[in-house]
């Protein structure tokens, strides 16, 4: 029984972590959302198996969050920012995918490296999630910083934020104030963000972060 | 009880101060703040000299504030008492000076609030007996003359000096902090007894040593960290001009006497060497550099360098006997350059007295605008002409005791053991001599220039004789230089419980020696006495000229001036003041200065006027600042890149360091 | 008979007014000596011995014309310098040594008292406010700064020797012959000279008989003086010719001194030795002027600095070891 | 700040029984207070009584953070008082209320020259609010969840508050700053469930595996692998609000872009918050002591973010952004102290954090009110302001003084400790530290200079504005450079021993 438990919360991290490999490879904004969909997705499945077998119900409240939130309000709403904007569907990256790719796999050999040493009182379970959490953490920072657009940065975000709930489910027994403060963050982060993202429309016809930087304060005194 | 009476003249002149914010608006304001002021200062100087005549024993008082766990002590002995002397006296005088010089101040609250937050900063130094309220009041007393110096802030040459010296300022102190926490140790003993108890190891205290030295030295003025002194002096009002001069250099040599005399413990030989090396090249350069000047009062700052380095000398010949045990010849040394420590605040207040006197009268400080004052100014130019005299080091005036003390000293130098400093004594003592003549040069021609001569410029023709007390300033100055050149018994005698307490032994009583006069060692080696020789003087040359009157002719008739039969009526045809430095710049200018001389002389035929221009720059900008500052500019453009960044590579930044330090976590065992 | 303590008092106050008025009465004689055996060494018959006393009479009985601008330092200047250079030379042991005030100055002090006369002669220079004032003050100046410290280091190897810079002293020590003869001694003997020559205006640095040229120094200083205020001048450069030449006989040459017992024959001794040794350097001085020619004025430099070097040298080797 | 001994005495008995008679505790009041406010001032749409308010409720903050002081120390899972963080509290309500203060006279010149907008003002003053109770709850959170919390919320109302003037520039600092600092909110998040993870195992399950107190017991039981890595997320995260560099990029553009009383608050208060929570973690990596050199890694990132912003100020032209930087650089010697550890440096670190937080917002109200005589935010445009000016160039001036660290200013205090005694146990470091230092100075009275001297530019129109606030700061700065009370010192140094 520990084991297909154990076997099943391994696979659901597992898929998050590949998926996050997979949006680091894309490079079309629509497939980058829905597969950020799936992730949000894999992450509501795993946060409800794990709801399960610390039989701790109000985590199904976080894997509700997640699915109706992440799974499907934020990639509609994302979408239809991208076709109001008229954002061309090219994303183009910093870095081609194939180093990114390898980055990220050495990102995730860093992860089980910190991960694995931890003392042995540590439950096996919660070091397994911890490292795929970690994988899946820098590898939404490192999709933040390899994409030049705005709305592939915000998803990147999301993922990084998957992330932090894989690490907190897996975390036994964390009181609820928890979950919830990452929910509202989450909230709070996505109604901040559409608020810019549309100043940003009526300010400059464009989110693509670059164009922004062209307004810094001293930039101007240099000519 | 003289200690008590310290703190309450801080005190009392914290409050004047304050009152100052209050009455400047109004411009009769200065009356009031100079007098009380003087007041206090005289009070103070009661106080010190009580303590020293009767000989107290060291009083110490703490009192709760200040550094928390340390609390601010107080402690009032010899050397501090002396150097309160000092500080007081000078204060005194620049007050009651500054009671009729300060009606020219435009802005009187760019002064008022300051000039008594500066003298009870310089009192506390004095006073302070824990490295944190030292430092304090070390800083607020440069903060303070820091806005002194920009009082008029409308010159931007002015704000230039007012921003060098407040850095370098700073640079000193800090250097003083890092002297003072490696005395205290990692658990911070910051009183003064605590670091006397602790004797910290052999690098420990040459490192002291040598921040102490950088650090007090900035503020003294030793080269190559002269270079704020010359801006920054000229640039204040000339009352505080003589008290950064004359009082504050010396507290600065206070400092240094503290922490290397008294808490350091006995010195090593070879710090000695270096102050040695150090004092005499400041002697010279600074002279030297006097003597290019054309502003009078940047010419006195830069003679309060060559005196800085003169002192310096006799103090580093006081730690060579100091660590060699010879305890009779380091009071010697000691006494000469506490001497001139006396004499220098006295002369240079009254040069720069002086100079005030010729700027508030003619509004210039270039002396080639000047000239011919001898008739404008009587009284101020009688009293210049005694300042210039002593320090030039002329007998029988003042400056020259403590240079023929300081060169007694080196004389017995020859009984050191090492040979480094046997290399170097008879090196400084030539360079002492030098800076000695030089000394001379550079005043005749600060006098000569300024004073005699006819008018080069309407100003000087039409300035007219000062008010009352500044005159009196500079008389009754001019009277204790003369008092202290012929009877210097017993200032010296005077000086000898200071002297006792770090040379370890003590002159022989010279206050009743027969005619008076000074015999610091033995009457077989050598002795002065200032009081026959101006007695000599004086009879020789009143009975010549009485002789002279009677027996031949007496009579005497005014005409044009001769000069070899080709008078020439323009002022521009006399000797000017780079013209007279002329010399001398040909003849040090290829070593030690960087002398640009420009000629643009026109073509025959052409009628526009010739032009000749000297720039004489001094090298420490060339050689340390200049480079120094470049860099510090070139580092912050490097650096600026990183403000315009995009929010990716900022972020690129944040995952770098992220990735760094979880690698570091990994590899950590 | 016996000698009451105001009896010697008074022999001692005596034997030093002595001094002071021997050295004030044969200053002249001394240059005129000098300008005879200078002008026959140039084939002249040149003027009597005793022309210097004569020109100061004249001077002394002509009115002094001075300049409208002339301030009262101009007038005082003279008789400042004249007073510093004669209670300088009165104070130099001439033919005993221990007189009365012997020590109230050493030899520092005479050296600082002359440098007082020269800053006041300099002032007075610039005072009219002329070309040439301004020139012969900074000249002079330029020199006294570098002729000073030589001098002061001569001083300071004498010094070392004696163990003292109480010229009664170091002639009572130099004159027993103990010392020897000493290198340091030679280089200071040989600074002593060259700062001497250069002090006292004579070629090859300055020429004491030039005019209007502009390579003079302390004549172009003194040009606008005339009357009593020259003569003043003139007297002060004799006393100092004679105050070296003692000094010359004090420390190089101190043989026949009056010692500590003063009596007729020693004190008269004494002074026909002094007389002597005056002689023959107002002999020697002309010599050595005739054999070279004048300096350009940027020479000095080098003139001045050999004598400095020297004197350096001189210190160097006794602060390293007493021996030399 | 803190009432001395005698009138503490005195005080105590007439505080308790006002105490005794309100339904709440001043605990709850520090955070309820401003909630209730948020709401009210949400409402109220004229922007004069909403300035008001905003005075009424941080002033009652301030009573409330006051009589934390006379309270008894309090703990349980969610909350906590204890020495460190209840001057905290009581300075940064203190803080909060002074330049409410300023903003009252701030925001009026900015409704004139029609910079905001009535309706903004409504969310200005409510988030105003919002900040302050967040930061309250973050200081007085005894569960690092909690404290996560409100320093998050903290920093989104900032976010809001700094791009409430949407000029091009402000939307960018304000978009920058949301970016930065969310990415700080995760990666603290994750450092909080890491430490939860090591305690949990100790403690078993629940609150008390994140209440602060409970874990520094149990602290060297934690598995010292996972407590360094937790605390490298908590640094990265917090860091980043405590505008170490290199995640100091939001800082200096949040400061010059915001209004004037966010800046000060910003330099003021929340950098001191975040760097709060930090040092409670560190207290716990102290407590445990087989995990990574802490203080090394603090050390390192201290000695960056001076260097860096000391060479920085140099090159700016804009004087807000100036003394963004130099808040980069206090912060970066205040780490360095933690760093550093030792009671000395400890002691001076939290006595800089406190003379920092003072100084720095008295400069930014006079910055503020220099910006709004001369019209321009723009150094080069700004001369001479003793001569038109006087009393504001003697406001700046004292403080900029105080913040260049010279005596007798409480700053000086503390760097005198730190670098005397870093000098006796580091020397090298010190060397460093004192190089900072003095780049720092260089450039700070450079400028100091420059605007304060020289012939006067721009307008000589007088300022419609209280300077009581600026005076009030910078007279107990002074205050505490010639004398610390008594109990501010006994706090300090048990707050010093825990740090290690």
């Amino acid at each position: 029984m520990q084991n297909i438990n154990f076997d099943v919360a391994h696979l659901l991290a597992g898929s998050i972590l590949v998926l996050s490999f997979v949006l680091l490879y894309q490079d079309r904004i629509t497939a980058v959302l829905n597969v950020f969909a799936l992730q949000a997705i894999a992450l509501s499945l795993s946060v409800a198996w794990q709801a399960f077998i610390q039989d701790a119900p109000h985590l199904f409240v976080t894997a509700a969050i997640a699915l109706a939130v992440k799974g499907a309000v934020i990639p509609m709403a994302l979408h239809r920012i991208v076709r109001r904007l008229g954002i061309h569907r090219e994303i183009e990256q910093v870095i081609g995918a194939g180093p990114t790719m390898l980055t990220g796999l050495g990102l995730v050999a860093l992860s089980i490296l910190l991960v694995l040493p931890v003392g042995g009182n540590v439950s096996v379970l919660a070091r397994e999630d911890l490292a795929f959490a970690l994988a899946v953490i820098l590898m939404g920072l490192l999709m933040m910083i390899t994409r030049r657009n705005a709305v592939t940065q915000i998803v990147g975000f999301m993922s990084l934020e998957n992330g932090l709930v894989l690490a907190a489910t897996g975390a036994k027994g964390m009181p609820l104030v928890v979950e919830i403060s990452v929910a509202f963050s989450v909230l709070i982060a996505f109604a901040v963000f559409g608020v810019f993202v549309f100043r940003i429309r009526e300010r400059f016809d464009t989110v693509d972060v670059e164009a922004l930087d062209r307004f810094r304060g001293e930039r101007r005194d240099h000519t | 009880m003289p200690a008590f009476v310290g703190l309450w003249c801080v005190a009392a002149l914290l409050g004047i101060s304050a009152a100052g914010v209050v009455l400047s608006r109004w411009s009769w304001s200065f009356v009031p703040v100079y007098f009380a002021s003087l007041l206090v200062c005289l009070a103070g100087l009661a106080a010190a000299f009580w303590h020293l005549w009767m000989g107290l024993p060291p009083e110490t008082l703490g009192l709760q504030i200040g550094l928390p766990g340390t609390g601010a002590r107080f402690r009032l002995d010899p050397l501090a008492a002396f150097f309160l002397l000092v500080t007081n006296l000078g204060g005194a005088l620049a007050s009651l000076y500054a009671l009729g010089y300060g009606r020219h101040e435009q802005s009187q609250a760019r002064v008022l609030p300051f000039y008594p937050a500066y003298l009870a900063g310089m009192n506390l130094v004095v006073l302070a007996d824990d490295a944190f309220s030292f430092l304090v009041a070390w800083e607020f007393m440069s903060l303070s003359s820091w806005a002194l110096v920009l009082s008029n802030h409308r010159h931007p040459e002015n704000v230039r000096a007012g921003y060098v010296y407040l850095l370098m300022a700073t640079c000193g102190t800090l250097a003083l902090l890092l002297a003072f926490g490696l005395l205290a140790g990692a658990n911070g003993g910051y009183t003064f007894e605590a670091i006397r108890a602790s004797r910290p190891d052999a690098f420990a205290a040459g490192l002291v040593f040598l921040l102490v030295l950088s650090g007090a030295g900035s503020k003294a003025g030793l080269v190559p960290l002269h270079i704020w002194l010359p801006l920054a002096h000229p640039a204040a009002p000339s009352h505080v001009s003589a008290l950064m001069s004359g009082v504050m250099t010396k507290i600065a040599i206070y400092g240094f006497i503290r922490i290397v005399f008294d808490l350091l413990g006995t010195p090593v030989w070879w710090w000695s060497l270096i102050a040695l090396s150090l004092g005499g090249i400041t002697a010279v350069l600074g002279v030297l550099y006097a003597l290019m000047q054309q502003d009078l009062k940047r010419l006195l700052a830069y003679s309060t360098v060559e005196n800085v380095g003169i002192i310096f000398i006799g103090l580093g010949l006081a730690m060579a006997f100091r660590a060699n045990g010879m305890q009779l010849a380091a009071a010697l040394a000691m006494t000469a350059a506490l001497l001139h420590v006396f004499n220098h605040a006295l002369f240079k207040s009254l040069l720069f007295f002086g100079a005030g006197a010729v700027v508030s009268a003619t509004g210039e400080r270039n002396m080639e605008k000047l000239g011919g004052l001898i008739h404008r100014l009587p009284r101020t130019a009688v009293a210049f002409l005694i300042g210039c005299a002593a320090i030039s080091a002329l007998p029988p005036l003042n400056g020259f005791v403590s240079e023929w003390l300081t060169f007694q000293a080196i004389l017995i130098g020859t009984g050191l053991p090492q040979w480094g400093l046997r290399f170097m004594i008879p090196a400084v003592g030539a360079l002492l001599a030098l800076s000695a003549a030089l000394a001379a040069a550079c005043f005749v021609k600060a006098y000569g220039i300024a004073f005699l001569g006819r008018p080069r410029s309407a100003a000087a023709r039409n300035a007219s004789e000062v008010d009352g007390f500044s005159v009196s300033a500079m008389v009754i100055v001019a009277m204790l230089c003369f008092a202290a050149g012929i009877l210097p018994g017993p200032i010296v005698d005077f000086l000898q419980p200071v002297v006792q307490g770090f040379a370890g032994a003590r002159l022989p009583e010279q206050t009743f020696m027969p005619w008076a006069s000074i015999v610091p060692v033995a009457s077989s080696r050598s002795s002065y006495n200032g009081l026959l020789i101006l007695l000599f003087l004086v009879t020789a040359g009143v009975l010549t000229a009485l002789t002279v009157h009677r027996l031949a002719t007496r009579a005497t008739r005014r005409s044009d001036i001769w000069d070899c039969g080709y008078p020439d009526a323009t002022t521009a045809t006399q000797y000017s003041g780079s013209s007279f430095a002329m010399p001398i710049r040909r003849v040090f200018g290829t070593t030690v200065f960087r002398v640009h001389e420009t000629v643009d002389m026109p073509r025959p035929g052409e009628t526009r006027a010739g032009r000749f221009h000297v720039k004489v720059t001094d090298p420490a900008w060339r050689l340390f600042y200049g480079p120094i500052a470049r860099m510090a500019l070139r580092a912050s453009k490097s650096l600026n890149r990183l403000q315009f960044l995009t929010i990716r590579r900022y972020l690129t930044l944040v995952f770098a360091t992220l990735v760094l330090l979880l690698l570091v976590v990994a590899a950590w065992r | 008979m016996a000698v009451t303590p105001a009896m010697t008092m008074i022999f001692e106050l005596a034997a030093q007014a002595g001094q002071m008025l021997l050295v004030l009465a044969i200053a002249p004689l001394v240059l005129g000596v000098t300008r005879k055996i200078k002008a026959r060494l140039l084939r002249r018959a040149g003027p009597p011995t005793w022309q210097p006393y004569i020109d100061l009479w004249k001077l002394l009985h002509k009115e002094a014309v001075l300049a409208h601008n002339a301030s009262w330092l101009y007038r005082v200047a003279p008789y400042l310098l004249f007073a510093t250079t004669w209670v300088g030379a009165a104070l130099v042991p001439t033919y005993a040594i221990n007189l009365m005030f012997s020590w109230s100055a050493d030899l520092i002090a005479i050296v600082a008292l002359l440098a007082t006369g020269r800053f006041a002669l300099a002032l007075a220079g610039m005072d009219a406010g002329t070309a040439f004032g301004g020139i012969g003050s900074s000249r002079e100046m330029m020199i006294a700064s570098l002729a000073e410290p030589a001098m002061l280091l001569v001083v300071f190897s004498v010094a070392l020797i004696a163990g003292t810079t109480q010229l009664s002293s170091v002639a009572s020590i130099f004159i027993t012959g103990s010392i020897g003869l000493r290198v340091s001694l030679g280089l200071a003997l040989l600074a002593f000279v060259f700062v001497a020559i250069a002090e006292n205006a004579r070629i090859p640095v300055d020429n004491p008989a030039t005019h209007l040229e502009l390579t003079m120094v302390h004549e172009a200083m003194v040009l606008e003086y005339s009357g009593r205020h020259l003569a003043m001048i003139e007297a002060a450069a004799a006393l100092k010719l004679v105050l070296y030449f003692s000094l010359f006989a004090c420390l190089f040459v101190p043989f026949g001194m009056a010692t500590a017992d003063m009596n007729v024959d020693t004190v008269l001794t004494g002074l026909m030795t002094y007389l002597a040794k005056v002689l023959v350097l107002a002999t020697l001085l002309p010599i050595g002027e005739t054999a070279v020619a004048k300096m350009r004025v940027f020479r000095y430099p080098i003139f001045l600095g050999g004598a400095f070097a020297a004197g350096a040298l001189a210190v160097f080797l006794l602060f390293v070891s007493r021996s030399f | 700040m803190i009432p001395s001994a005698a009138s503490l005495l005195e005080g105590l008995p007439s505080l308790a029984s006002l105490w005794a008679q309100l339904p709440v505790t001043p605990l709850q009041a520090v955070a309820l207070v401003p909630a209730a406010a948020v709401v009210l001032l949400a409402l109220i749409p004229w922007y004069r009584l909403g300035a008001a308010l905003n005075v009424l409720a941080s002033g009652l903050t301030f009573l409330a953070g006051a009589s934390l002081l006379f309270a008894p120390r309090y703990r349980s899972d969610i909350l906590i008082v204890d020495d460190f963080n209840v001057y905290l509290v009581t300075l940064t309500t203190f803080v909060a209320f002074t330049t409410s203060i300023f903003s009252a006279s701030y925001i009026g010149h900015e409704i004139e020259t029609g910079r905001l907008t009535p309706t903004f003002l409504r969310y200005y003053h409510a988030l105003y609010q919002a900040m302050i109770g967040a930061m309250n709850v973050a200081l007085v959170a005894n569960n690092v969840g909690l404290l996560w919390v409100g320093l998050e919320v903290a920093t989104l109302t900032t976010v809001m508050m700094v791009g409430i003037y949407r000029t091009p520039e402000a939307v960018e600092a304000a978009w920058k700053y949301f970016i930065l600092g969310s990415v700080g909110i995760a990666l603290a998040f994750f450092g909080t469930i890491l430490v939860y993870l090591c305690a949990q195992e100790v403690l078993g399950e629940g609150l008390q595996a994140m209440a602060w107190d409970t874990m520094l017991y149990a602290a060297s039981g934690f598995d010292p692998k996972l407590l360094s890595l937790a605390f490298v997320f908590l640094l990265v995260g917090y860091g980043t609000k405590v505008g170490l560099a290199p995640f100091h990029a939001w800082l200096p553009d949040a400061h010059a872009e915001g209004p004037t009383p966010i800046s000060a608050v910003l330099s003021g208060l929340l950098l001191n918050v975040a760097l709060y929570a930090l040092l409670r973690f560190k207290m716990i990596l102290a407590a445990n002591g087989r995990t990574i050199d802490a203080g090394l890694v603090l050390v390192v990132l201290g000695l960056v973010s001076l260097i860096f912003a000391a060479f920085m100020l140099y090159r700016r032209r804009d004087i807000k952004r100036m003394f963004a930087y130099s808040s980069i650089e206090h912060m970066g010697i205040i780490t360095f102290a933690f760093g550093m550890g030792g009671p000395l440096a400890n002691f001076a670190g939290l006595l800089h954090m406190t003379m920092h937080s003072l100084t720095k917002s008295a400069i930014f109200f006079a910055v503020g009110h220099v910006a709004q005589v001369k019209g321009t935010q723009r150094i080069a445009d700004i001369r001479g302001l003793s001569a038109s000016h006087p009393a504001l160039a003697v406001g700046l001036g004292l403080g900029v003084i105080a913040i260049a660290g010279l005596p007798p200013f409480g700053v000086f205090t503390s760097e005198f400790m730190l670098v005397s005694s870093t000098f006796a146990r580091q020397p090298l470091l010190a060397v460093l530290l004192v190089f900072g230092l003095i780049v720092a100075f260089g450039a700070l009275i450079l400028r100091l200079q420059d605007v304060l001297f020289g012939e006067p530019s721009g307008p000589a129109g007088g300022v419609k504005a209280s300077y009581l606030p600026l005076f009030l700061h910078l007279a107990l700065v002074l205050a505490a450079g010639l004398w610390l009370p008594e109990p501010v010192v006994r706090w300090f140094r048990a707050v010093a021993a825990q740090l290690g």
